[in-house]
C-alpha cells in the first residue's frame, strides 16, 4: 500500500492530464447535453472539476450497456480481443469507486472471472476526487462509504480551494504522480485543511442505517410488506441502470443469417422477462416479486454471498426515479416494519 | 483464463426423434476438438449452455451417462428461439456447448443408498443420465436398489424408448412405466406418477429419491414420499430457470442468495423449504 | 452504424418490394408476361394486401440493407378485403412523415397503389423509385 | 394545505367511505423538494395524504389497466384524457372508474430547473402565485412558474379534464400562454433531413434501454411490447443507434393517434431524451390530415381504426 501524499495548484490539473494522455486513454467527467457523463478526453481542460455527480455510473467504463463478446461468420468465431490500452479514470467518487469492489465480487469471483471486466478493471489506473459538498441524495455513509472513502481508488484528490491535496492508496495510483513536474510536496495545513473538509462532508450526510436491515429481511420474504410497496412502481430499468452496483445483463445473438455476434446487454431484474421462462411461467410474476428481488439482492442475498449490501449511497435512483420510490424510504421502512 | 463465454465447437453426430409429437429430439454431440472434450467432464445432473450461433444459447441437462465422456447427448423440446434452431438443424452441422454447469447430483449421498427415481414426461433428462451411471457394471455395485417410475401422458410421448426397452430386461432395477392415459396397443401400467409411486410403494429404508417432472407431478409426489418414509433431505430435486451466463454472473436465476446455474440445479427438498419459492 | 460510404461507381440500389397479392402483385406479373423492361434492383415480397404491411418491415428492411422500400397496394375501392388499403393509407402517410421527420431522406420509402392492369405503371413506379433511390445514394440512416 | 387539496381529501374520503370505490390514486407529499409521488389510499382515515399542486407530475392513467376493481382516480387535464383513451380502447370500463377531476396549472419540469441551477441542490422549494422559488445551500431563486413548466404544458388547451365524474375546484380555462403548441415541430421540420437526423441521433444516443418512457406511458399497455418480442425478433435491445432509434420511432408510431402530449414519458427519461418531438410530430399530423384530437370523447374512434374514403394520398405514386 502507498502513502504518498502531494498537492497539486487547481490550473495545473489540465497538464496533468495532458500528461496521462500521452500513455493512457482518459475518461473525465464532461458536460454534454446538460448531462455530465464520465467520457474519453481528448484534453486536460476538457475536464469538469465542479460537478456533483455524473448521471450515469461509471460503472459502464467497466461493463458497458452493451458490448460484444464475440462475434461469427458462417460458424467461425472471432472474440473480441480483451482491453489492452491503459487508461486512466479522472475524478471518481468514492462512492462509484467503491461500486467496483463490490462488483469485482461477482465478475472477478474466485470460480469463474468474466474475462472482458477483468481486463478492463487490470489496466484502469482510478483517481477518486473527494466530494467536498454531497448532495441531499447522498447517504454513502450509511452504506459502509463516505465521500472520501478511499475503497477502489488508486488516488485520491481533494479540492482544496486552489490546490488540491492528492494522496496515493495504490502503488500503481502513485507510480502516476510519482515523476510528474506538476506536484509538490504537501503541507500540515493541507493534511489538516482536507481533514476538516472531510469531516464536514461526512456530517452532512444523511439517510437510514442499513444495520440490522439484513436480519429484519431475512424474515420479510412473505411479509404483507412487499403487497403494496410496489404499486407505484412503473418497472421500468432507471434505478437499476443508472445503479453502479447493479450487473445483470443479458446475453443475445443479433445476427442476419449465418453472420452476427453475441452480444451482452444491460438487463433488469424490474423487467418481466428477466426471469420469464420459454414455457411461459415465471417464477417472478409481478412487479411485487421484482421489487422485492431488488431489495433483498442489495440488502439481503449479496450480504450472505459477499458479506457487504449492494449499495453505495450514491442516490441515483433516488434521484432519477420517474415516481419517487425513494431506496431510502423503503429500507427505513424495512428497518421499522 | 479460458473465456467462459466461448462455446466449444461441437457436431450434431446423430439426432433421435423421441415423442410422437415429433418436438422432442435427442441431439447426440460430439466434440470437434479433442482438448475441448477432455475439458468438459461433466457429472450426473449438470447442465450444458447450448449454442446456435445466430440464434443464442439455452441450459440444458446432459442426458447421456458420464460414463460415455466421448459424446454428449441433450434431449430437447423445441420452445423457444433456441429450441427452435437447434430442432432446425440436421445431423453433420456445427453448434456449441460451454460447461458443464452447475452441482449435479450429489453422489456422496447417492453411492451406498437405495435410489428411488420418479420422473415425468420430458423431465426425465438428467435423470435418465443417473440411471444409465448407475446401471454400468463400473458402477452398479456402489449403489443399492434402483427403482425407476417414470410416466408421460400418452404411450406416443415417453421418451428414452430404447432405454426403457433394454432396463425391461434387467433384473437390477424396479422399473415402472406409466402413461396418463393409454391406447390400444398400449399394455402397460396406466395412471399418473404420483399413483404409481404410491403402489409401487417403494421403501425409503437408506433410500433417496430423486424426481424431476412438471410442478404438477412434483407436487403430488412429494407428499406420497413423505408418507413412504423419505425426509426432505432425502429427496432431490433438479431445478429449471431462464439463465444465460451459467457461470453466476448474470443475476437471473437466482433464488434467495442461491444460483441454480452454480449452486444448483440440484437441490433436497429440504434446502428448497428453506429457500424463497421463486421457481 | 455502419459508416458512410462513397457509392462505388457498379453500386446498384436494393428495393424491398411490398406486393399486394391481388393488384400490385399482379400488376409486376402483367410487366412480366408483357415483356415490359424495368430495373431489376427491386426485390419483391408478396403480401395478401398493403394492409398487412407492418411498419416494422420498413423499418426492419432499412435496418437490415435495404436502400429503398416501396409498398404498392390496390386503388382505393379495389381492395380484395374492401377496405385494407384505406386504413394502410392511414397508417403510411404517418409512417412516412415521421421517418422523414427523424432524417430518413424523402424518397427512401415509398408507396403506390398498382391495380393487376396496370404493367405499365408497375415498371414506371420501379423506375421512379429505383431513380430516386440511386440519386440519394447507398441507404446511411438507420442501418445496422 | 390549499382548499383545493381539502376538497380532495374529502371527496376522496366520501367516496371511500360510502364504499363506491375500493381503491384512490392520487398524488402524496415525495421524498424530495419538486417531487410527489403516486400513492394508492384504500382506507378513508389515510386521505390526509393525498396533494394536488405543480409537482404531481405523473399520468396516473398508466396505473389504471393494473387496477383491479372499482378505482377513483385523480385526474388532471391530460390525465383525464388518457383515461378516456383507455375506455375508448376497452383496456378499462368507465363504469369501473371514478374520475376524481382537478384544474391543472401545469406540471414542473424538473430538467429546466436543473438546467437553471447548473448542479447547485435545490433543499427547499415553495410555489405560490404563479412563482417558485428555489433554496439551496447559500442561494436563493425565484423564477416565474410558467418559465419551468413542462413544454406541452405551457401551450395545454385542455387543463380541466374532458371527461370527469366529480371535479373539485374552479376551471382553470385556456392555456397558459397563448403560443403556437408545434413550434418547436415546425423548427425542425424547417431544418434540413441531415440536420434532424443529426440532432435525433444525438438525443438518441443517451438512451440506455431502461423504457421509463414506456412504462410511464398510459399508451403503452401490450402485454408484450414489439421490442420484447423474441418470436420474430424486431430489433437488438443494445446501445446500437440503429436499433435504439428504431425503438423509439416505432415507439412513437404506436402511439399516433392515441398520445396526447401528457409529457409523461419526456418526465420519466432520466437522460432528457427529446421524446416529445417525435410524438407531437405524430399528434401535429393527426391533427392535420384526420383533424383527430385525443382524448377527448368517449365516442370517436381513434384515426389508425378507421379511414374517409377522400383521405390525403398525395405520397402515394
Amino acid at each position: 500500500m502507498a502513502n504518498g501524499k502531494w498537492q497539486i495548484a487547481s490550473l495545473k490539473i489540465a497538464a496533468f492530464l495532458d500528461d496521462l494522455l500521452k500513455a493512457h486513454r482518459v475518461f473525465a467527467p464532461v458536460k454534454r447535453d446538460g448531462l455530465v457523463s464520465f467520457e474519453p478526453i481528448g484534453r486536460g481542460d476538457e475536464a469538469l472539476l465542479g460537478f456533483r455527480n455524473s448521471k450515469r455510473s461509471p460503472k459502464e467504463i467497466f461493463f458497458p450497456c452493451s458490448e460484444t463478446l464475440f462475434a461469427y461468420q458462417e460458424g467461425e468465431i472471432t472474440v473480441v480481443p480483451l482491453l489492452e490500452e491503459r487508461r486512466v479514470i479522472f475524478g471518481m467518487r468514492p462512492c462509484d469507486a467503491r461500486s467496483l469492489i463490490l462488483l469485482d465480487k461477482v465478475f472477478d469471483a474466485p470460480d469463474y472471472q468474466d474475462p472482458y471486466y477483468v481486463a478492463r478493471r487490470e489496466n484502469t489506473v482510478i483517481i477518486g476526487l473527494g466530494c467536498n459538498r454531497p448532495l441531499s441524495t447522498c447517504f454513502c455513509t450509511t452504506v459502509g462509504g463516505g465521500p472520501f472513502a478511499v475503497d477502489g481508488l488508486d488516488l485520491l484528490f481533494t479540492d482544496l480551494g486552489d490546490r488540491y491535496l492528492v494522496e496515493a492508496i495504490t502503488e500503481r495510483g502513485e507510480a502516476l504522480v510519482a515523476d510528474s513536474p506538476h506536484f509538490r510536496e504537501e503541507t500540515t495545513a493541507d493534511v489538516n485543511l482536507k481533514a476538516e473538509i472531510a469531516a464536514r462532508a461526512e456530517q452532512a450526510v444523511s439517510g437510514p442505517s442499513v444495520e440490522g436491515v439484513k436480519e429484519q429481511l431475512d424474515g420479510m420474504y412473505d411479509d404483507p410488506f412487499w403487497d403494496e410497496l410496489h404499486e407505484k412502481c412503473l418497472g421500468c430499468a432507471v434505478c437499476t441502470y443508472l445503479c453502479p452496483t447493479c450487473h445483470c445483463f443479458d446475453i443475445v445473438d443479433e445476427a442476419v443469417n449465418a453472420q452476427g455476434r453475441r452480444v451482452r446487454n444491460w438487463d433488469s431484474c424490474q423487467f418481466p422477462l428477466f426471469t420469464l421462462h420459454a414455457s411461459g411461467h415465471n417464477p417472478r410474476p409481478s412487479g411485487k416479486e421484482r421489487m422485492r428481488q431488488r431489495m433483498m439482492h442489495k440488502f439481503r442475498y449479496f450480504v450472505e454471498n459477499f458479506g457487504e449490501v449492494a449499495c453505495v449511497g450514491c442516490g441515483r435512483c433516488v434521484r432519477e426515479c420517474p415516481v419517487n420510490l425513494d431506496i431510502r424510504a423503503v429500507i427505513e421502512a424495512i428497518r421499522t416494519s | 483464463m479460458r473465456n467462459p463465454y466461448l462455446p466449444y465447437p461441437v457436431v450434431i453426430r446423430k439426432i433421435t426423434d423421441e415423442n410422437e409429437a415429433r418436438d422432442i429430439k435427442t441431439f447426440e454431440l460430439v466434440f470437434r476438438d479433442d482438448a475441448d472434450r477432455d475439458s468438459f467432464t461433466f457429472r450426473c445432473g449438470q447442465f450444458a449452455e447450448l449454442s446456435v450461433l445466430g440464434a443464442g444459447e439455452c441450459p440444458i441437462g446432459i442426458a447421456s451417462s458420464p460414463m460415455e465422456q466421448k459424446y454428449l447427448q441433450l434431449t430437447i423440446k423445441r420452445t423457444g428461439v433456441v429450441t427452435s434452431a437447434l430442432h432446425n438443424c440436421e445431423e453433420g452441422a456445427t453448434i456449441g456447448v460451454r460447461g458443464p454447469y452447475g452441482n449435479g447430483f450429489p453422489m456422496d449421498m447417492l453411492e451406498g443408498s437405495n435410489v428411488v427415481i420418479v420422473a415425468g414426461g420430458f423431465a426425465f433428462t438428467t435423470l435418465r443420465s443417473l440411471t444409465n451411471y448407475i446401471l454400468h457394471p463400473d458402477n452398479r455395485g456402489r449403489f443399492g436398489e434402483l427403482t425407476v417410475i417414470y410416466g408421460a401422458r400418452s404411450p406416443g410421448e415417453l421418451i428414452y424408448k430404447y432405454d426403457l426397452e433394454a432396463w425391461a430386461g434387467r433384473d437390477d432395477l424396479q422399473l415402472y412405466v406409466t402413461v396418463d392415459a393409454g391406447d390400444e396397443a398400449w399394455t402397460g401400467l396406466v395412471g399418473y406418477v404420483p399413483t404409481i409411486l404410491k403402489e409401487a410403494a417403494p421403501s425409503s429404508d437408506n433410500a433417496v429419491a430423486a424426481v424431476c417432472g412438471p410442478p404438477i407431478m412434483i407436487k403430488f409426489s412429494i407428499p406420497v414420499l413423505d408418507e413412504l418414509g423419505f425426509p426432505p433431505g432425502r429427496i432431490i430435486n433438479s431445478l429449471e430457470m431462464r439463465m444465460k451466463c451459467g457461470i453466476g454472473k448474470c443475476g437471473r436465476c437466482n433464488i434467495g442468495d442461491k444460483y441454480v446455474c452454480k449452486d444448483g440445479p440440484v437441490f433436497t427438498f429440504e434446502e428448497l423449504q428453506n429457500m424463497p419459492g421463486e421457481y | 452504424m455502419s459508416a458512410e460510404v462513397e457509392p462505388q461507381a457498379d453500386w446498384e440500389p436494393k428495393i424491398i418490394a411490398f406486393l399486394c397479392n391481388w393488384c400490385s402483385y399482379a400488376g409486376a406479373d402483367l410487366a412480366g408476361i408483357s415483356r415490359i423492361q424495368y430495373p431489376p434492383n427491386v426485390r419483391i415480397v408478396r403480401v395478401p394486401c398493403s394492409g398487412r404491411v407492418n411498419p416494422l418491415y420498413i423499418i426492419k428492411s432499412l435496418q437490415h440493407g435495404a436502400d429503398g422500400v416501396l409498398v404498392s397496394g390496390c386503388h382505393p375501392g379495389d381492395c380484395h378485403y374492401i377496405s385494407g388499403n384505406y386504413y394502410a393509407r392511414r397508417r403510411f402517410a404517418l409512417l412516412k412523415s415521421l421517418l422523414e421527420f427523424v432524417g430518413v431522406e424523402p424518397g427512401r420509402v415509398n408507396f403506390s397503389w398498382v391495380s393487376a392492369a396496370e404493367g405499365e405503371k408497375f415498371s414506371q413506379v420501379v423506375k421512379d423509385v429505383v431513380e430516386t433511390v440511386k440519386a440519394l445514394g447507398p441507404a446511411k440512416r438507420l442501418v445496422k | 394545505m390549499s382548499e383545493l387539496e381539502e376538497l380532495l381529501r374529502e371527496t376522496a374520503r366520501q367516496l371511500l367511505a360510502e364504499g363506491s370505490i375500493e381503491l384512490v390514486i392520487g398524488y402524496e407529499r415525495g421524498t424530495l423538494p419538486l417531487r410527489t409521488t403516486p400513492c394508492f389510499i384504500r382506507d378513508p382515515d389515510q386521505v390526509e395524504r393525498l396533494v394536488w399542486n405543480a409537482s404531481c407530475e405523473n399520468n396516473l392513467a398508466t396505473y389504471l389497466h393494473r387496477a383491479t376493481g372499482k378505482v377513483g382516480i385523480v385526474a388532471k387535464g391530460c390525465d383525464a384524457r388518457s383515461i378516456v383513451g383507455e375506455i375508448v380502447e376497452r383496456q378499462i370500463a368507465r363504469e369501473d372508474v371514478v374520475i376524481i377531476g382537478v384544474p391543472c396549472q401545469g406540471v414542473i419540469d424538473r430538467t429546466k430547473i436543473e438546467a437553471r441551477l447548473d448542479g447547485r441542490d435545490v433543499l427547499e422549494a415553495d410555489v405560490s402565485e404563479g412563482l417558485i422559488t428555489l433554496r439551496g445551500e447559500g442561494f436563493e431563486e425565484t423564477l416565474n412558474l410558467g418559465e419551468v413548466l413542462s413544454e406541452g404544458c405551457v401551450t395545454c388547451h385542455h387543463r380541466d379534464p374532458t371527461l370527469y365524474d366529480v371535479f373539485i375546484g374552479e376551471p382553470s380555462g385556456g392555456a397558459v400562454e397563448d403560443r403556437d403548441e408545434y413550434a418547436a415541430v415546425q423548427a425542425l421540420e424547417a431544418q434540413t433531413a441531415d440536420e434532424r437526423w443529426a440532432y435525433f441521433a444525438n438525443e438518441f444516443s443517451r438512451c440506455i434501454r431502461c423504457y421509463a418512457c414506456r412504462e410511464a406511458c398510459p399508451c403503452c399497455y401490450c402485454a408484450e411490447c414489439f421490442v420484447d418480442q423474441t418470436q420474430p425478433c424486431w430489433f437488438g435491445k443494445g446501445d446500437d443507434l440503429s436499433d435504439v432509434m428504431a425503438f423509439h420511432i416505432v415507439r412513437a408510431y404506436h402511439v399516433a393517434g392515441r398520445c396526447l402530449d401528457c409529457g409523461a414519458c419526456v418526465r420519466a427519461c432520466p437522460m432528457h431524451i427529446d421524446l416529445r418531438a417525435l410524438v407531437k410530430k405524430l399528434e401535429k399530423d393527426v391533427r392535420e390530415l384526420y383533424s383527430y384530437e385525443a382524448g377527448l370523447h368517449l365516442e370517436t374512434v381513434p384515426p389508425l381504426a378507421t379511414f374517409q374514403p377522400d383521405d390525403p394520398q398525395e405520397f402515394i405514386k
